[in-house]
């Protein structure tokens, strides 16, 4: 359906392209609001599923890492990430996109393209909030949050999104499991190991200690609204509406709801067994599961393909969680490090399982598995590593965890002098 | 005074306010509560199990004079009460002195109005 | 200003047809997410109008109704409800279109329409379960939340959308008032009256007593995301966003919003009228019931039409609240039998009253009217005699009520072992 | 992009500018949902500011005002803000349009301009409500809320959007700053100075007393909608999606983003500053202080403009909110004064100075300047003036404030005879 | 010691606390409440009237020694009052020990630091 | 009877019930409190600073014979302790009479069963 220019009647085809770019516009921007929108999903799971005496703080973390995104990410992340490629394709020019400004358009506006880019970016931020909630100095959280949306999302999406190495080598990332939920978790992660576990998480014999969260309607509300947004993040990644892209934006929003649906279920089914009772918290969880796995892949596999790998995600995500609580006594109290670190790495490769084109199920043979394995490794090495660094230096330096009373009588009254419930 | 305290259920409380205005216990006041007793239904949160024996009651506490202690007692008991384990209890205890703030009144006269009863 | 094409330009011409389609399509698939987005609307209304030690269960349930419903009807409930007719329009072909999977389209995309169905057949599942709340097995939920989305709601629809017999008599129901809202509510009702009310609803003396909703703050908020996420509903039901659809979506959408409008006012000032004081719970429901009651007209009736349609239909809600609750002593928690069921058949029946090309108002005569009643009947008789059926048969075998100690602390705990606050 | 007609294909080129308008009007569509849905976000916001003793009576007004809002606009607010200007441009006549009923399209379909028309002045009205809350009773509110959206802002919106005197000045106010949310603001203040402050707001040595909101993650997530929300009033502003619009809506989009992340980053290294700790509260006013400073001149500035438009708003709101709160005395519980008035009338003078066309900054002098501060100065007096002859009346006659024990025990009680949370 | 019960309006409790600072009273518990009294406001919900009594309170506790009582009830009986209906009452009653957990102190001790009077 | 009343951390209620659970203690009452203290953490609000020594406290309450009241309390004071400013507190009183609503057991045999200890 791709539109074929005659030279007949120039001026007709201009417009017919143009309506072609102002749809695809169209279409982008309202995806942009959409993933916009996620914010205050993650802001709601990350308040519903802790303690209500941190529930100011985790408001505000939400709130000023996507206010620091913006700006930072328009001044100069957006640089790095799609500037042209420097060393190789490690990293983007910082300075050719700095403090962007451009009326120009291709398959649509370039301010089209900034804002979209800048709410993947965001979600990336948010992320960790999420992996090291109510024991966060805020003005750690706040440099951290600087640091990721200026320069370890934007490198390591430069890698692929921008046309980096990985992107040469052919990984496949269509909506960012990796790039942008993978690389969140994995410096989530660093920040959970370094600052150890909330008081009170794990008794004197080791023993892991349940610390439900405060308000399981806000958590689900969230996760109803991540759905939501979800339906812009994926069908929106497309970047088009127009000929082909009028089928496949059908067929994403499709693959992605299968497999959010398979993957709530499955995780319930998975608990019910487990623990006797379907469970909503890792229901909730599960759901989130599918809907993080299935972002690689979303163009690329068939629905059957989808309700697979949902399934595989529900599947894993209640014994991740009893893997880095339990075992590893990383203390992730929204889950975090599973749900957007170990899905989106199981998505990636599974990509490489389910593609159409050239998965091993497929006839593809182990090829794209290994590669995709190397984005998926070389990502959560840089994500791990930097944010490693990072939270090393912030603790010698700035401090990274409050003090034992702030975090027993709450973030909110110490860190903010507010408390969000009166 | 006496000053009774009772942690009932909370599908109760209506019932039981009834029953205490019918023998002439007016004012009431109570606030959510949770028990620790011996039920067993396990929680689990994120694959960990806790807590396994908190139950939602509700404490209602009234101050009286001796007089009404009884009859309250009796129209608590009746109308708090299903049979079944969990239905909480009745504790009474000495109130030394009273005083309702509107008025200043004192004493006995700080739970009843002259005139009134 | 549909396109008529021209020999002469083949090629420009099919780049213009390719837009056409892709801006529908790129509709259809934004109405599809608002629809989708109703959903935590219809969990936060419930939530919102029932005690607080249910609230994790009822969360639970509308996740799960939404994730079963997904993977149901794309795997047979699509082709149930529109594959080839059967029988005369009774059923459609459950194999045509088993596991859709079709890259092709027609005014759209192909896998658009599976969405936009899927989300419709969501919701009349959601609905049954606010009438039911509070007090049914979690399992036998499970199950009848299948059965509805499988079999009940895909057959009654293939009667009118599908192309079945309800459609072929003339039977206008444009979004859903009688297809997707009263099917849901008839089939509660078969369940409430099954299940019986709530322990503590009524008094020894048969009086119905109050039960307050824990937290009209969530209600509130339900009810405008229901609000919001209507605009994908009956808009969206145009199909259709180019040619006359242009005005058509713009005018459909007025009359929505007026007729939500009219219902919340009108409850409010009957409410004030008989209980002295205009009150919340009722006026959320009207601002319901007039948007249920314009979904099977919004695009029949002028505006003055819908906006008296939303009086009607807000002037009988708190009636028919009362007749359910206080004298058939139906116990249906968020009103749902009257929201979706009694405005629901009103709604579908004014269509015969306002439409303004054959309504009894406009000199269409009783034709219309008659043909109405016979597809809000019949269709109600289905859904209610369907859903008897089932619960019968759930009661003898799975169990459809929780036990008396269940129901007192609370299914939260009892049947998923967690609290929604703590 | 504007497509040129050519005579040799007219069929295409009608099939052609037929998608261009359907394009504009899915585009306004789709931007007046996400406006409605800013109702919601006000109604949170409010209701999280307050206590939850009034809590129902907040969200009844707020579905009240948007429900009497659309009715009323309708059936004559329309009219009188877009019928053909009398009086020299002072008010649109009332009877054109009155109960407007039009097939007809020009950009796009009149019905969808009705829509977004509506959704606008049903912001200005909810505006009031926060100004006002926890003291004012309902009668009262419902009718001046009635006289908002009947008289107060069609007229001075028919100043400028509706072709009137200031429109042929010069002035400047895209999406309406001035026109939408001062309005609101300035008639908000008006009620709040004759109400007086809620008891116990001001101990007997006068000094002010916080009174902390219930819900901040209500809040919250109100002023996340409203962000949201957003995306639709400002670059839905642009009126029109496809040629050089296309580039103009995602550059609006951008501009919004920037001012409210600048807004809420500055607002809370203000309070940082000031109170030692990073509030929560006023950070999120923060936010809403950048949008609603951002939206006269949106469409104007540069992204850096933009930058500094948000930090300026979110400098001046906490400073404003003590003024009005702690030195005028005037009792505004959600800071919407200072919020939608104060940063209302900042943003429409910094077109003024920022516009990239006719700014002081970029060569254009004092003229623009002079003409904003006309703008914003005439408004502000016909609201205020108006607001404050309406209240005073409403006060002589229906009452304005509910009584001493009303606002002690709750308007919920004794207003709506029902409690939000039980 | 004894210990102090007070049901009184939200909208006093700021005044009551600081009246209670100034007589000595520095340690106070308090908690939200409902009470029921003889108000007759009737609140409907889905058109059935009920709970025609309920009303918002807040319960404070304190236990002080002998010496601080009767300062204690004066500041109380005077800043919790506004004259209207509802201004709520004042219990006291005997405290037979107490402790201080962080140190173990025993008796009156647990409820005073010495050389900090 | 003894009634015990005893001011918490929040995070300390855990190893406390346990603790009491250790020495028989099996049903306690417990609710959300909050505490004014001697702290001094600043809230702001809008602009205004109120409300300088709130403190979120857990306040439990159980009802025991005699003989189960020193072992309590020795548990309680360790398990509750931190040994910071801010630990709470424990204070004994009298219990006059009490009641199981479920058997209408009166006196000491409302808080134990009989041939269950
Ligand atoms: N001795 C006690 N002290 C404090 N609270 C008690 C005591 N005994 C019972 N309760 C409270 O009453 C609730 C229900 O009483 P329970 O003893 O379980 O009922 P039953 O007497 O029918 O076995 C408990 O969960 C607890 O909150
Ligand atoms: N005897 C009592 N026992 C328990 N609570 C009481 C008692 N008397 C009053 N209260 C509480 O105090 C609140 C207000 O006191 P009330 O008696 O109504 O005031 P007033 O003394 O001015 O008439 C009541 O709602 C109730 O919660
Ligand atoms: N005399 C008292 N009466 C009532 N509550 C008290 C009293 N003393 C302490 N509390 C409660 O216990 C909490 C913590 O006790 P606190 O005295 O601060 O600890 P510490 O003894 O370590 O100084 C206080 O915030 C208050 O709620």
């Amino acid at each position: 359906m791709e539109e074929t220019i005659t030279t007949t009647a120039p001026a007709i085809a201009e417009a017919a392209i143009g309506l072609d770019i102002s749809i695809n516009n169209l279409w982008l921007l309202l995806a942009t609001f959409l993933v916009m929108f996620m914010q205050p999903g993650f802001a709601l799971v990350e308040a519903g599923f802790t303690r209500q005496k941190n529930t100011a703080n985790i408001l505000m973390k939400n709130l000023m890492d996507f206010a620091f995104g913006a700006l930072i990410y328009w001044l100069i992340g957006y640089s790095i990430m799609y500037g042209t490629s420097l060393l190789g394709g490690l990293i983007g020019n910082p300075f050719e996109k700095f403090a962007f400004d451009s009326s120009g358009f291709g398959d649509y506006a370039d301010y089209t393209d900034l804002m979209f880019q800048t709410v993947f970016a965001a979600t990336a931020a948010t992320i960790v909030s999420g992996a090291m909630a109510e024991r966060t100095k805020f003005s750690a959280y706040l440099i951290f949050s600087v640091v990721i949306t200026l320069i370890i999302y934007p490198i390591s999406g430069h890698w692929k999104w921008g046309g980096g190495w990985l992107d040469q080598l052919g990984f496949q990332d269509f909506a960012g499991s990796t790039i942008v939920h993978s690389v969140g978790a994995w410096v989530g992660l660093a920040g959970a190991l370094i600052l150890g576990p909330r008081i009170g998480k794990y008794g004197k014999d080791g023993k892991a200690k349940a610390i439900p969260g405060h308000n399981l309607t806000l958590g689900a509300l969230g996760v109803f609204i991540l759905w939501f947004g979800w339906f812009g993040f994926n069908p929106g990644s497309q970047l088009a509406a127009t000929g082909n892209n009028t089928i496949a934006i059908g067929k994403i929003a499709l693959t992605t709801n299968l497999a959010a649906a398979a993957g709530a279920i499955t995780a319930m089914l998975i608990t019910w067994a487990r623990y006797k009772r379907p469970t909503l918290s890792l229901s909730l969880n599960g759901a989130l599961a599918g809907l993080v796995a299935i972002t690689a892949g979303c163009d690329a596999v068939s629905p059957g393909g989808a309700v697979l790998i949902g399934i595989i995600a529900g599947a894993i995500l209640p014994f991740s969680v009893e893997l880095f609580d339990q075992y590893f006594k990383v203390d992730d109290p929204v889950g975090a490090i599973s749900v957007h670190g170990v899905s989106g790495a199981l998505g990636t490769l599974l990509v490489g399982v389910f593609s159409l084109t050239d998965g091993l199920f497929y006839g593809g043979g182990f090829k794209l598995l290994g590669i995709q394995a190397v984005g998926v490794l070389s990502v959560g090495i840089w994500a791990f590593g930097m944010g490693y660094i990072l939270f090393k230096v912030l603790k010698a330096t700035n401090g990274l965890r409050v003090e034992r009373i702030i975090e027993e009588e709450g973030l909110d009254v110490y860190e903010h002098g507010e408390n969000a419930y009166n | 005074m006496k000053k009774v305290e009772a942690i009932i259920r909370k599908t109760k409380f209506e019932e039981v306010k009834e029953a205490l205005h019918e023998v002439g216990i007016e004012f009431i006041t109570f606030w959510d509560v949770r028990g620790v007793g011996k039920a067993t239904q396990a929680r689990i949160y994120r694959g960990i199990k806790y807590d396994t024996s908190t139950i939602e009651r509700v404490m209602l506490t009234f101050i009286c004079r001796e007089k009404y202690l009884d009859p309250a007692i009796q129209a608590l008991l009746k109308s708090a009460k299903t049979g079944a384990v969990g239905d909480g209890k009745i504790f009474i205890s000495e109130i030394l002195d009273g005083y309702r703030i509107r008025t200043g009144d004192q004493g006995d006269k700080s739970v009843y109005l002259e005139g009134e009863e």
